[in-house]
């Protein structure tokens, strides 16, 4: 856990980077006057609403991170497909369940990135977190195989979320 | 000299007794008679002038718009009442010093008292119409004051407001009548209209102005059918009846016939009209008096009587009837005063008015007994005394007149019949209370008053005496002049004398005195067969009448105002149908020239949507929260509509405009029913929708042929000027901004208002609090879902910099600073609703209403740097600055502007939505549903 | 080729739009209906982005971004009624 | 001072927001002090704006330095000048009233009656007619915050009325704005006028559908019948400055039937010109008869007086009906008086019902009032202005009306209306005052002093009673002058403050949305 | 496109004039949202309707009346100002008088029996 | 050069609208309301995606610069979608909505509903 920013003008350096960029991506430029705009707004915005941030466990390996992402983007799409097919066809082919999944991570914030993983991937929508943050229950459009489905869930995801944010191992 | 004063003086007067109360009782009295002493000596001082034939006049501009001026004039009529107002109001002052019991507030009295007199003054000295008129209802208003002296008594209430509503409604139709007369002359000023008596009598409005100036006197002089008020008047201290009810106020009416008399009279209509009204009054006064048990009731009666005969007179359209006319005045004045003044002394010392208590007063009070019987008999027209002469030349003139053509002979015989009745009375009155046998059951053994009380009974006794012994040498002179002021400069020769040899006006005071003691003797019989018929007070009458006047007026407002806003609203919206509606019909072709735009498929199906939701919102609009689903969806298509018809700016205010407004509506909705069940008729729900499908196809049809006219507007200027003279080229933000930023300062003042009138609806607000949701489901026990916290506090930071951006682009780009406010408004909201207050309360510690005020400061603020430069409010100022590196950028002050914009929506927004959450404690009730 | 495929994309989206109405007023459950209105946001950033490439303008990009950031809000609004009834506790 | 004519706007707005922030929002006392002293420096500057106006003539203030029509203009004439002064005295009165103690019975008074001011200065000197919306919502905003001061049932009942239907009314309004500019092109009211004689028929028709919606909506504001319901109860309900204050407020949407109907619909308006005065008239008299009929009705003395305020609006339209010059005047004058007695009105039958323990206002029986004197005194000079009674000045308005409706036709109607409701109301108020007054039954020993200031207002809004009778002369002629300047249509005059010079339009490709 | 637009803003109108006449304050409130739709659609159509003509100066070739999209704007604001505080009055006055019709009280009426069939089931 | 851009942005767009088409016809026919769910909520992601590239792509060839905002509409949606998700699966639990016969372990709503282990 982190409780205190290692730089009190920059109480978290992701943060302001994904604001710089989100600036630059905003105004679709990187002509000086933005770079310094965005600079400004990348390190006022976090000071302004550093009130409002709950503290979050620290951040590691971010090549991991950018691997997770694009493999989560990977999987969007081919899930997309499933899903499309799964729609067209008739709905008696569907095999909708419940699947209760045990979390190993304790944390808010990578339990929300895992539920969030699970929902925007194959046929999966996370639907609640048990109040101890043991539990994820997920509805399956087309259930094949639970055990299947835990694994590769914990497997996939939550291994390298545990990773990136260093938690609870 | 200033004839000013003499009103003046009376007027100032007014405030005497205020000042000199606290120094008792008789200095408070002698001050207070200071004032019309003097006016009365300045009157007496213009007096030679006005016996040599002249009139005093007196103008000072005032309201000439309404042809008001302050004019004041003296001439003979005047110079007669003003002694009569001011002498015998002086010796009033006197006799209300001893009347006056230590629990009356004297000063009051008196106050009210020379406001009477001080309105009398003025309304004999007008000169001016309108000024006569505010003189006039002033001795209505004083009159009421005077008469509710006591108000703790009902009768002095209710008799207080009769004599105000019947000579008020006198003063109105006197005003009417007064301006009808200006206006046929083309002069408010006295002179110029009696001046123009030809033009008044050939107008074709002179009937009317003549009817109208006649209710103003009658009702003032309690002429039939409006007498009934006087007697119910005596419910006043009985000062105030000698001053008003012989003298003075009933006299106003009197002395406006006598004023408007070269003018007014001399036609058939007023003939008629006043001396049949005359005749009537004096008959109906006389005949009623007998029967009054109660002194002062018959002093009453006996005043309408006498002020019908001087009616009488006055209609008689003879030019000596007229003077004696104004010698009843006279005559009637002073006896009648001392008459009131002793039967006050009767009342005071004796505790009672009512005649079959009242007897055999004389052995008590014999010097009092004297004076009252002396008075009684001038009242009678007794010989030696004032009322003889009086009399007999009314007698005369009742012979001298054709008012019934044939049937004039009439008239003679009913003046002897009245004077009849009127010798009975004063019979009554001298008999039945001063001698008849022994007291009956008076709260008070009688005795004779103090001294002082005497002296204005003795002074006014005395006076009939003189005047009837040497009527030619007492008030020949003054009879003459106001004669003269009243006949137009042509007295007739007429002899003050007692004895004008046998004749048969001699003859029919005879007649009169002899049935008058034979009436009085008969009175039983009279009195048995008076009571054979039903005498309805006119009190009840009266009462009753405004009574179901109210009553009326009740039950309209109550079936018109019905508390129902539904009826209201329908109101309006049926006025706004015909307003709306009627010019189409003059529209013969609803689509103008303009051309118009292909229509396509995409915009036929956000039309169906917007068409389906709108009617979805209405079908289940009992179902509330479906039916804000479906407004939502309504509103999402109007913003995509702005879009599509090029006005991205109206696009995003309204999406999010929308999203607030759907938040707004959820907090409210959880506090308030969630359904309800069908209220409305079917006949009502179809009427209804009548109403608002017609007005739709008004509005439908407006817009149509709006769309399809073509129009040239101002808009290229601000094409044409935004970049080169706003710094922007988003044209609608510039508008915004600069050339109409005063629009958007108002704007945000509403806004501003709005969280500020919010937060104090929400403040001690106590609400119930639903336990469970509209189906009785219990709450989910999640407050703050996890994944909800933790999103919405990443978005956060992602959301203000994109308020940012929209903030900064504004001025060239669609954006700005109030959508900036709302989107900024709208994160920070999305972090109350997934984390709640409590978590928010130690985080956020600014207060929103200091967001507001700097916005709205920071607003002006700009708006008045320009002053500094000598421009006009909110005059813009920008320029273009290059730096090293960075290159060529803008500034603004527009841009100060619109983050005043921004403050104020983000501290209103904030203030409104915030404060509701505080409403919610953690204690959740199951509530009464009261419907 | 381009006019053709946002003909095509436009067709789509405007039926998507349909459905999504037909969810709406079919409910037959509240969270349906949410569904739909949500649906109904994201289509509408559809049509804008659609509508912006047809008339080769960039004018109504933050419209789109507008909808994508407060047809969420508004979404988890509706929820939170039906969970709690109170937005802010 | 060139910037004079926006002072009256400017002055409330810095400061109501001034009184928001601290140091001012912390203490009542501060908020006091300065409120009044701003509403006193209101005062003055409205008698300095009414003496520029009336003797250099109307001031023009071009904000922003566009000239109209394109920028918004504020147009002082004497007419707004007028309502601007009447509006500040009418204020401190109000103001000074609620200082005694009714200012602490809820949140943010001073600082909503200063945006009150503000909304109500603004609707009066703006010459722009969007301008005149934005500010109606800025005085009708602030009226729904400052109706339900002090809190309780009958307010919440009330305002729920009185807001629903002013937004209906904001609603029309927008829509008759809508069809005016997309005929005329324009918003500048001056522009307008020049603009609607050369109207095709067809324009002509959309032009009158907007310009009689218009009279919808501002006849829901004056209170003409049949839109007047939501009067009485509303006024009866609020608490005494605020309805003192609100005495000004049906006089505005009055002052903007003058404004459209009189500048945008005169004479000079071709085949659209007088376009509401045959509604006006019959409307007009309704609204006399009705709230006369409400006066009568009334069981207690705020719903009588708030009848009251709706007879006023029928009298005042009455004579804006009549269309002449000296009628105008009248009205003008009779604007006025009603405003300042209806205001002391408003406080003095606040004073009694607090006397008056549970009977309040109602005329019933019931204990003495502390201070019979002082009140019966005020109560009585208010009685007789409103009757018509001299010397007070409802006999100068009564008589200038009378005198006004000059032809047969008017005066048939005119006269006989106008005396009549005299009558009522003399039957009607004393009713009222002898109940009120000496209808008493046991006693009130605990006599408490009068709050001075309470006593001060009351005077202030009283005195201009008497005031407007002893300088009737010159009111009455800077009344008819005002309304010679009403009925003439003149160019507006030259901005005193440099106008920005703007690029020239392209020269015969005016916009034309074809 | 004139005809439709001008269709839809009458409904919207006729729907939001419709739900003004309830007695209820929340529906009143949804009509006042629906009539302000109307009204800003209809203030917005006194510019004319105008396709790929945004008022950004060098974004289009003919542009679009600016006036009354800026008077739009300043009547959406106001408007959000007012139903808001309409809102909350609502809710006040329920809070005051127990029940959320508009006169603060339920009119009383005879309740037909169809009507309590319908309560009852 | 042009040829190839169109034909990719046409390819896009279609696509794009196709998936958003499906996600919409997935809420309308899918048969209860947990299915319903799947369709917008993913296939919308996707959909979006491709007309956001789309988008981007036509931009920045026709301005002539890398036009890259729409990005931030994707990134939003990525953001968002799984908690509307998550938020409307807490509602129906907890309104216990009717769940397809077939669907398996239905019994685990219920636990869910209340947040407790399995
Ligand atoms: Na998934
Ligand atoms: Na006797």
């Amino acid at each position: 856990m982190q409780t205190k920013p290692r730089f009190r003008f920059l109480p978290s350096p992701l943060h302001s980077l994904l604001l710089f960029t989100v600036w630059l991506l905003l105004n679709n430029t990187l002509a000086p006057g933005h770079l310094v705009l965005a600079a400004f707004f990348a390190i006022t915005i976090p000071l302004l609403t550093s009130g409002m941030q709950d503290p979050h466990p620290r951040f590691h390996r971010p090549l991991l991170a950018l691997r997770y992402v694009l493999r989560v983007l990977g999987d969007i799409v081919i899930a997309n497909f499933e899903v499309a097919i799964l729609v067209i066809r008739p709905s008696k082919h569907l095999n909708p369940a419940f699947v209760a999944i045990p979390l190993s991570i304790t944390h808010d914030l990578p339990i929300t990135l895992l539920a969030s993983t699970v929902s925007l991937t194959p046929g999966t929508v996370s639907a609640e977190i048990s109040e101890d943050n043991k539990w994820l229950y997920v509805h399956v459009l087309n259930l094949m195989d639970k055990d299947a489905l835990i694994t590769l869930i914990k497997q996939r995801y939550e291994k390298p979320l545990m990773e990136i944010f260093e938690c609870s191992i | 000299m200033n004839l000013l004063w003499v009103v003046l003086l009376p007027l100032i007067g007014t405030l005497v007794p205020l000042f000199t109360e606290r120094f008792g009782r008789n200095i408070c009295a002698f001050c207070v008679a200071l004032l019309p002493a003097w006016s009365l000596i300045l009157v007496l001082m213009y007096a030679p002038d006005i016996f040599n034939g002249q009139a005093i006049r007196q103008t000072i501009e005032w309201i000439p718009a309404i042809g008001l001026e302050v004019s004041f004039r003296l001439d003979g009529l005047s110079l007669l009442f003003l002694l009569l107002i001011l002498g015998i109001g002086l010796l009033v002052i006197l006799y209300a010093r001893y009347y006056l019991s230590l629990k009356d507030s004297m000063s009051r009295f008196y106050v009210y008292l020379m406001l009477f007199m001080a309105a009398m003054v003025g309304i004999v000295t007008s000169n001016n119409l309108i000024q006569l008129w505010m003189f006039w209802e002033l001795t209505s208003i004083s009159s009421f004051l005077l008469i509710s002296f006591w108000s703790h008594k009902s009768e002095a209430r209710k008799g207080a407001r009769m004599a105000l509503t019947v000579t008020g409604a006198g003063g109105l139709a006197l005003l009417a009548g007064l301006l009808l007369i200006g206006r046929i002359v083309g002069s408010y000023d006295l002179d110029t209209v009696l001046a123009s008596s030809d033009i008044i009598h050939a107008h074709a409005a002179y009937p009317v102005a003549l009817i109208l100036v006649l209710l103003g006197a009658f009702t003032k002089s309690a002429q039939f059918p409006f007498h009934f008020w006087l007697p119910h008047a005596m419910a006043a201290p009985t000062p105030v009846s000698a001053y008003l009810h012989s003298a003075t106020m009933v006299k106003a009416g009197i002395f406006l016939m006598a004023r408007f008399y070269p003018v007014l009279a001399g036609t058939d209509l007023w003939f008629i009209i006043v001396s049949l009204t005359g005749l009537t009054t004096l008959l109906l006064g006389a005949y009623i008096a007998l029967f009054k048990h109660d002194l002062k009731g018959l002093l009453a009666y006996s005043t309408i009587s006498h002020l019908g005969l001087i009616t009488l007179l006055l209609g008689l359209n003879s030019p000596l009837a007229a003077v004696a006319a104004i010698f009843h005045i006279i005559n009637h004045a002073t006896f009648k005063a001392s008459l009131f003044m002793a039967a006050g002394i009767i009342d005071h010392e004796s505790g009672s008015r009512d005649m079959r208590q009242l007897n055999g007063l004389w052995q008590y009070m014999p010097y009092t007994a004297t004076l009252a019987i002396v008075a009684a008999l001038a009242m009678a027209g007794v010989p030696l005394l004032n009322g003889f002469l009086s009399k007999e030349m009314f007698f005369a003139e009742t012979l001298n007149q054709s008012v019934l053509g044939s049937l004039s002979w009439t008239i003679p015989l009913l003046a002897v019949i009245g004077a009849a009745f009127s010798v009975a009375y004063s019979l009554r009155f001298i008999h039945d209370v001063f001698f008849n046998g022994q007291p009956v059951d008076l709260p008070k053994t009688p005795q004779e008053p103090p001294r002082y009380v005497r002296i204005p009974v003795e002074i006014l006794v005395a006076l009939c005496l003189l005047v009837g012994i040497f009527p030619a040498f007492v008030v020949g002179d003054l009879l003459h002049i106001a004669s003269f002021a009243v006949l137009d400069h042509t007295v007739p020769v007429h002899n003050l004398a007692i004895w004008h040899g046998l004749n048969l006006p001699l003859l029919m005071s005879f007649m009169a005195m002899v049935g008058g003691v034979i009436l009085y003797y008969n009175r039983r019989h009279l009195f048995e067969f008076q009571s054979h018929f039903d005498t309805t007070d006119a009190k009840h009458i009266f009462e009753r009448t405004i009574q179901s006047l109210v009553k009326a007026a009740e039950s309209i407002t109550n079936t018109l105002e019905n508390g129902s806003l539904q009826r209201y609203v329908f109101t309006l919206l049926l006025c706004t149908l015909v307003m709306g509606g009627l010019p189409l019909i003059e529209l013969t072709q609803n689509s103008g020239t303009r051309a118009s735009i292909p229509l396509d498929g995409v915009t036929i199906v956000c039309a169906l949507l917007m068409i389906f939701s709108a009617v979805a919102t209405v079908i289940w609009h009992r179902r509330r929260f479906l039916a804000l689903i479906f407004l939502s969806v309504v509103g999402l298509i109007v913003s995509l509509t702005f879009a599509k018809f090029s006005a991205p700016d109206l696009a995003l205010t309204q999406l999010s405009v929308e999203i607030v407004t759907i938040i707004l509506l959820l907090l409210a909705l959880f506090f308030l029913p969630q359904s309800s069940l069908k209220e409305s008729s079917n006949r009502r729900l179809s009427v209804d929708l009548l109403v608002a499908g017609l007005i739709g196809c008004v509005i439908g049809t407006l817009c149509y042929a709006m769309l399809t006219t073509p129009l040239n507007t101002m808009s290229d200027f601000f094409i044409a000027n935004s970049k080169t003279g706003g710094g922007g080229t988003n044209v609608v933000n510039v508008i915004l901004v600069d050339f109409r930023g005063f629009d958007t300062l108002g704007e945000i003042i509403v806004l501003g208002i709005a969280a500020l009138g919010i937060f104090k609806l929400i403040a001690n607000m106590r609400i119930a609090i639903p336990a469970r949701d509209d189906k009785g489901r219990a709450w989910s026990n999640d407050p703050h879902p996890m994944m909800l916290e933790v999103v919405s506090q990443s978005l956060l930071p992602l959301a203000l910099l994109v308020s940012a951006y929209i903030f900064l682009r504004g001025h060239n780009m669609p954006g700005g600073g109030f959508i900036a406010g709302l989107i900024t408004s709208v994160a920070i909201i999305q972090q109350y609703i997934a984390h709640g207050v409590q978590w928010i309360k130690p985080r956020v510690t600014i207060d929103y209403q200091w967001i507001i005020a700097s916005g709205i400061l920071i607003a002006t603020a700009t708006g008045l740097g320009s002053w500094l430069f000598g421009q006009a409010f909110l005059s813009t100022w920008f320029d273009y600055f290059s730096l090293p590196w960075i290159g060529k950028f803008e500034l603004a002050s527009a841009m100060l502007f619109d983050l005043g914009v921004y403050l104020t929506v983000v501290g209103a927004v904030m203030l409104i939505l915030a404060n509701l959450g505080k409403l919610t404690t953690s204690e959740r009730l199951d509530i009464q549903e009261n419907n | 080729m381009l006019n053709i495929a946002i003909t095509i994309a436009a067709v789509l989206m405007c039926l998507s739009l349909m459905l999504n109405l037909w969810r709406l007023f079919k409910g037959p459950s509240r969270p349906d209906r949410i569904l739909a209105l949500d649906t109904m946001y994201i289509n509408s950033i559809a049509l804008i982005i659609l509508f912006g490439i047809f008339s080769r303008t960039t004018l109504y990009f933050e419209a789109a971004l507008l909808i994508a950031m407060l047809g969420f809000v508004s979404t988890a609004a509706m929820c939170k009624y039906i969970l709690r009834g109170d937005l802010i506790e | 001072m060139l910037h004079l004519p926006i002072l009256p706007i400017l002055l409330p707005m810095l400061a109501a927001a001034l009184m928001l922030l601290p140091p001012l929002s912390q203490s009542i006392t501060r908020q006091r002090l300065f409120a009044v002293t701003i509403m006193i420096t209101l005062v003055i500057v409205s008698v300095w704006l009414l003496l520029t106006c009336h003797q250099q003539g109307t001031q023009l203030y071009v904000l922003g330095g566009w000239q109209p029509p394109f920028g918004i203009a504020l147009v002082a004439d004497r007419l707004s000048a007028l309502m601007v002064l009447l509006t500040a005295i009418l204020g401190l009165g109000a103001q000074l009233y609620a200082c005694a103690g009714d200012d602490k019975e809820g949140m943010y008074f001073h600082p909503l009656f200063m945006f009150q001011m503000l909304g109500v200065n603004g609707a009066f000197l703006t010459g722009d007619i969007f301008n005149l919306f934005v500010f109606f919502e800025v005085l009708l905003i602030a009226s729904y915050a400052l109706l339900i001061h002090g809190g309780g049932k009958q307010k919440t009942k009330a305002n729920v009325h009185y807001v629903i239907l002013n937004l209906v009314g904001s609603s029309i309004f927008l829509f008759a704005l809508g069809i005016l500019y997309g005929t005329l092109g324009t918003l500048n009211i001056q522009d307008m006028a020049m603009k609607v004689v050369s109207l095709n028929e067809q324009q002509q028709a959309l032009t009158k559908a907007g310009g009689l919606l218009l009279l919808v909506v501002f006849g829901l504001k004056a209170a003409l019948l049949p839109l007047h319901f939501w009067l009485p109860k509303t006024y009866a309900a609020t608490s005494a400055p605020v309805a003192a204050l609100f005495a000004i407020m049906t006089k505005i949407g009055v002052y903007s039937i003058l404004r459209v109907h009189m500048t945008i619909f005169g004479q000079d308006a071709g085949a659209l010109a007088h376009m509401a005065i045959p509604w006006l008239w019959p409307l007009a008299l309704l609204t006399i008869v009705m709230g006369t009929i409400g006066v009568l009705a009334s069981p207690g003395l705020r719903l009588s007086i708030a009848n009251l305020v709706v007879v006023s609006v029928g009298t005042l339209l009455l004579a804006v009906a009549i269309q002449r010059e000296s009628a105008t005047s009248a009205a003008l004058y009779y604007m006025i008086h009603s405003t300042f007695i209806t205001g002391a009105l408003f406080l003095i039958a606040d004073m009694i019902t607090k006397q008056r323990g549970k009977a309040e206002d109602r005329y019933v029986i019931a204990r003495p009032l502390q201070n019979p004197k002082i009140l019966g005194i005020a109560f009585f000079i208010a009685a007789l202005t409103v009757v018509g009674m001299p010397p007070f000045s409802g006999f100068v308005s009564k008589i200038l009306i009378l005198q006004a409706a000059n032809s047969m036709r008017e005066t048939l109607w005119v006269w006989p209306i106008l005396l009549l409701i005299s009558l009522v109301f003399l039957v009607a108020l004393s009713r009222a005052g002898t109940t009120i007054f000496w209808r008493a039954a046991g006693d009130n020993t605990q006599g408490k002093p009068l709050a001075p200031l309470k006593c001060i207002a009351i005077a202030l809004l009283l005195g201009a009673s008497p005031v407007l009778v002893i300088f009737g002369g010159p009111i009455t002629q800077y009344t008819q002058l005002t309304a010679a300047q009403l009925h003439s249509k003149a160019p507006l005059p030259n901005s005193k403050l440099p106008i920005k010079k703007a690029k020239e339009m392209p020269t015969g490709q005016s916009h034309n949305a074809n | 496109m004139e005809v439709i637009y001008a269709f839809c803003v009458g409904l919207l109108a006729a729907c939001g004039f419709f739900l003004v006449l309830r007695g209820r304050t929340f529906i009143v409130v949804m009509g006042l949202t629906l009539l302000s739709y109307a009204v800003n659609l209809f203030l917005f159509a006194s510019g004319r309707l105008t396709l790929n003509g945004a008022a950004v100066l060098g974004q289009s070739a003919q542009y679009s009346d600016p006036l009354p999209q800026a008077l739009v704007l300043t009547a959406i604001v106001i408007g959000f100002a007012m139903t808001a505080f309409l809102v909350i009055l609502a809710m006040r006055s329920r809070a005051d008088q127990g029940n959320d019709h508009v006169d603060g009280q339920i009119p009383v009426r005879p309740v037909s029996p169809s009507l309590l069939d319908k309560r009852n089931g | 050069m042009e040829f190839w851009v169109e034909l990719v942005a046409s390819i896009l767009l279609v696509t794009g609208a196709t998936f958003a088409f499906i996600g919409s016809l997935g809420l309308a026919k899918l048969p209860d309301f947990y299915t319903r769910l799947h369709g917008p909520t993913k296939a919308t992601t996707l959909g979006m995606g491709c007309l956001l590239i789309a988008s981007m792509i036509l931009v920045t060839y026709w301005q002539g610069y890398l036009s890259v905002h729409e990005l931030l509409i994707t990134l939003f949606l990525l953001i968002t979608a799984p908690v509307t998700a998550y938020m409307l699966a807490k509602t129906a639990m907890h309104h216990k909505l009717q769940i397809l016969e077939k669907t398996t372990d239905k019994t685990l709503s219920k636990r869910a509903a209340e947040r407790m282990t399995p």
